[in-house]
């Protein structure tokens, strides 16, 4: 008897897809999102910094332009993934232990409030200096 | 010569039982279910393991059949069972009026019974009307029909039983007066092909009278259905009967998280589609609410209407028909190799089971004896390994 | 039939070092993070600046530990995700394989750029 | 008796035709529930159409399917609740797993999960009235205090799992990994675990979820938790199995 399966592929995807989903889903792919986010500019990261070890004139003309507004707000879109990944991170440690698993929902929001709150206030740091 | 073929329609708790009976006698068999496993009647229990206190006034013969079979299954299907006990309940005069009827009926089919203190019933049963006037605890119990099937098919299978769901039974194949193979359809595949058997038992329910009439012979069956209403939260822990002739609503059954309200009784012409009459669901719920008052406010979870395979009785309404079973040899209609089990009770499967595998056996001239009194049951979960 | 999940697998600690570095970056991060792009002027440091930073032996430390952290948090990140796609028992074992070897290359250039910076 | 007339849009597929989708229109009371009308769609229209079910409330678990995209019970789940008068009740066989035919899924792996704790289903570790909170949240019912007397002996009651892979089919991590023991199979460990304390019999059936495919697999989704029509509550036995086998690991790590 032949029974039918889904494709691998389209069954790997299952984790991106959070239509008619409940929270913990979005939860779970946000985390997804933004942890291969975080580590592709952990790697950009890296490879920048190896201008350190081409001498202070090659370091600090980056600097300079890194300092420009466009990269300022690149740098609130890498602050949004860190604060979302990490507090829900914590979300995931702390129910991964036991704890708050019945308000997973709301601790969810709570942590997630917490870190739009944190973005702002470094938002307005960023920009204002 | 051959080892003998034997075909059973039907993969309820009679087909299931009877498979497993036969498989443990060394006989092949083939069952043959056209849907899932309990799909109709066995599945749509009350899930009641009879004590035979429900009987043990109007129908001692199906009581003492009831607690012969429940002590039977406790030991072989020790973990399918919820062993609560049950208890029977005064909520009137007449109701306290019938108990010593109760009881004497109790003590002569050997139903172990205990006139309890309403205090004591009370405390077990905390949502109990608190008007209760008596109370009589007897063993009854709570099983699940479905896992109960897998379980006999289960073990049959290991027994070298094969089962086929999703297949019909569309004609049978007749060599003189003899019915010698059957014609099925695999839903599945949409194949058709024909099955070898030296004899074929009809489990069908109360689809028996429509595969008999394709071997050409009738089963005087009245397909009576019935109207169970779950509600959404457990309210009793035994399972809870009126004291009292059985009538219409008088029994709840405690199932896993919910309570079961049964039953109705109604004649039906096709048991395939069964429309369940809101009045009948109504009446579930108001004669539910003597026994448990709670219930009303609770929200309904489910309600199920299915027909039970009961049989005819010249001039008895359906609540006087006996629960009891009888198998049919066909051979006295002029048709050979063929044998309907029908009537009965889930309680009652493995009875009904033994009896008609000894007809096969004796047809086929075999002389195995029945040994499903004492050979437990394997896990019903390997049913789908 | 053999029922495969009727066997003790390997124990795995994978997801409890996942979420041990996870709570040592929401520390370690918290402190790079501020240490250099709030308290630094401009959100940067300048070379003379890093420099000087990183011969601070305490912050010396914390950074490595950092990097350390950092890598191994982000590479089971990255073998989760792998493993997700229901390996084989082979794949899985070079996934773990080349994920190691990448933490390790990871880990030995980042010390490098620091002892650049620092020597 | 009130009828409505309902739309149902139902996967259709065999082994020697290609899957597509049936659409078919059924009468029904206005009370129905969803497995009504498919009984409708069977019994009226089409005899080749192959569902399961046995039970029809919400006991034997055999009926679970997507719909609307959703996993529910159809046995206990209202026609109205589901229907809007005008867009086709759309009608899937559950997620991850095989399609036999039509709704009908092959439900071995999943047996197998659950055989793997061999959790008997019956359950006499505490007392079988709903007694907490949650379980008369469940139905929606003011928890009252109920004492059972000492002297009384405590009743078992089936467990709530009706092992009818909904959890399985939610689950997002369960869709790529084959090999996860998933939300009923652990669940299943860990209700076993409950009810032994004897030191080897603990120590397997820990050992059983401690693999990378076990407990360890899961990624906080909760979808299974959201899903489960018997308020299980898979997820929550997860996170209990990780602490305690977390606990075990460090117990072992300072013994060393």
């Amino acid at each position: 008897m032949t029974a039918l399966k889904y494709p691998k592929v389209q069954r790997a995807g299952r984790w991106f897809d959070v239509r008619r989903r409940r929270l913990g889903m979005w939860a779970y792919a946000v985390n997804r999102i933004t942890g291969i986010g975080l580590v592709v500019y952990l790697y950009l990261h890296l490879a920048v910094l190896s201008l350190l070890s081409r001498g202070p004139e090659t370091w600090d003309s980056f600097v300079s332009m890194a300092r420009s507004p466009f990269y300022l707000s690149l740098d609130v879109i890498l602050l949004a993934g860190i604060l979302i990944h990490g507090l829900n991170g914590l979300r995931i440690a702390l129910t991964g232990f036991d704890v708050g698993v019945r308000q997973q929902k709301m601790l969810f929001g709570v942590l997630m409030l917490g870190a739009a709150i944190l973005l702002a206030v470094a938002a307005l740091k960023i920009f204002g200096g | 010569m051959l080892r003998p073929q034997i075909i059973i329609v039907g993969a309820g708790s009679t087909g299931a039982a009877t498979a497993h009976d036969l498989a443990l006698r060394g006989i092949d068999v083939t069952v043959i279910e056209r849907g899932e496993v309990a799909s109709g009647t066995t599945g749509r229990n009350h899930c009641l393991l009879h004590s035979g206190g429900r009987y043990c006034v109007t129908d001692q013969e199906s009581a003492i059949e009831c607690i012969e079979e429940n002590l039977t299954l406790r030991k072989i299907m020790p973990d399918l069972l919820e062993l609560n006990d049950g208890l029977f309940v005064a909520l009137n005069e007449a109701d306290l009026a019938f108990k010593e009827r109760f009881l004497e009926g109790c003590a002569a089919c050997h139903i172990a019974a205990r006139d309890i203190p309403v205090k004591h019933a009370l405390a077990m049963e905390p949502f109990l009307n608190p008007a209760v006037l008596a109370a009589v605890q007897i063993p009854d119990g709570v099983f699940e029909p479905f896992r109960f099937c897998l379980a006999f098919l289960a073990t049959a299978r290991l027994n070298g039983a094969i089962v086929r769901r999703y297949t019909e039974v569309t004609d049978f194949r007749c060599s003189g007066k003899s019915v010698t193979g059957v014609k099925i359809r695999d839903r599945v595949t949409g194949r058709s092909e024909t099955l070898d058997a030296d004899l074929v038992v009809n489990a069908a329910g109360p689809w028996a009278g429509e595969i008999a009439a394709k071997a050409g012979v009738t089963v005087p069956e009245v397909p009576t259905a019935g109207v169970m209403v779950t509600v959404d939260c457990r309210l009793n822990n035994m399972v809870l009967n009126r004291l009292n002739k059985p009538s219409d609503g008088d029994i709840v059954v405690p199932q896993r998280a919910t309570s079961v309200i049964g039953t109705t009784s109604w004649t039906v012409e096709n048991p395939d589609l069964i429309a369940i009459p809101p009045e009948h669901v109504e009446r579930m719920i108001t004669q539910g609410e003597l026994l448990l008052p709670t219930v009303r406010k609770i929200p309904m979870r489910a309600k199920m209407a299915v027909a039970r395979p009961l049989i005819a009785r010249s001039g008895a309404d359906a609540r006087e028909v006996s629960r009891t079973f009888e198998c049919f040899d066909h051979a006295s209609a002029g048709v050979n190799g063929f044998v309907t089990i029908a009537g009965g009770k889930t309680t009652t499967a493995r009875a009904m089971a033994e009896r008609v595998s000894d007809i096969v056996c004796q047809k086929l001239g075999l002389t195995a004896a029945c040994r499903t009194r004492d050979v437990p049951l394997t896990s019903y979960r390997l049913f789908y390994q | 039939m053999e029922n495969p999940f009727a066997e003790e697998p390997k124990p795995t600690a994978a997801w409890l070092w996942q979420v041990f570095t996870g709570i040592g970056l929401v520390i370690l991060l918290g402190l790079h993070f501020i240490a250099n792009h709030f308290i630094a002027k401009g959100g940067l440091r300048d070379f003379a600046d890093v420099v000087a930073y990183l011969r601070n032996p305490v912050i010396l430390v914390l950074e490595i530990l950092f990097l350390l952290c950092v890598t191994s948090h982000a590479l089971l990140g990255v073998r989760a995700i792998l493993v997700d796609l229901g390996l084989s028992e082979q794949a899985e074992k070079r996934v773990s394989q080349a994920l190691t070897l990448l933490g390790v290359l990871t880990v030995g250039y980042g010390l490098w750029v620091t002892w650049a910076v620092i020597r | 008796m009130k009828t409505l007339e309902v739309a149902l849009q139902i996967f259709r597929y065999k082994p020697h035709e290609s899957a597509h989708y049936d659409t078919f229109t059924v009468e029904v009371a206005e009370t129905a529930h969803v497995i009504d009308a498919i009984d409708a769609v069977w019994a009226v229209h089409d005899r080749s159409l192959t569902f399961r079910r046995a039970c029809h409330h919400s006991s034997c678990g055999s009926c679970a399917l997507l719909i609307n995209k959703v996993e529910k019970l159809p046995c206990i789940t209202r026609v109205t609740k589901v229907w809007d008068g005008r867009t086709p009740v759309r009608l899937d066989p559950l997620r991850n797993f095989p399609i036999v035919s039509d709704l009908v899924v092959d439900v071995t792996a999943f047996f197998q999960r659950m055989s793997a704790a061999n959790m008997e289903i019956t359950r006499d570790a505490e007392p079988s009235l709903p007694l907490t909170v949650e379980d008369f949240a469940i139905a929606g019912v003011p928890p009252k205090a109920v004492q059972i007397p000492d002297n009384l002996s405590r009743f078992n009651r089936f467990e709530n799992c009706i092992e009818c892979g909904i959890c399985m089919s939610a689950c997002p991590t369960m869709a790529a990994d084959e090999k996860f023991l998933g939300p009923a199979g652990l669940a299943a460990i860990y209700r076993a675990r409950q009810k032994t304390a004897e030191p080897r019999t603990v120590a397997h059936l820990l050992g059983l979820a401690d693999g990378e495919h076990g407990v360890w697999r899961c990624h906080s989704a909760f979808e299974c938790t959201e899903a489960c029509p018997q308020a299980v509550d898979p997820a929550g036995k997860i996170m209990a199995l990780r602490r305690e086998l977390t606990a075990r690991r460090f117990k072992q790590f300072w013994k060393r």
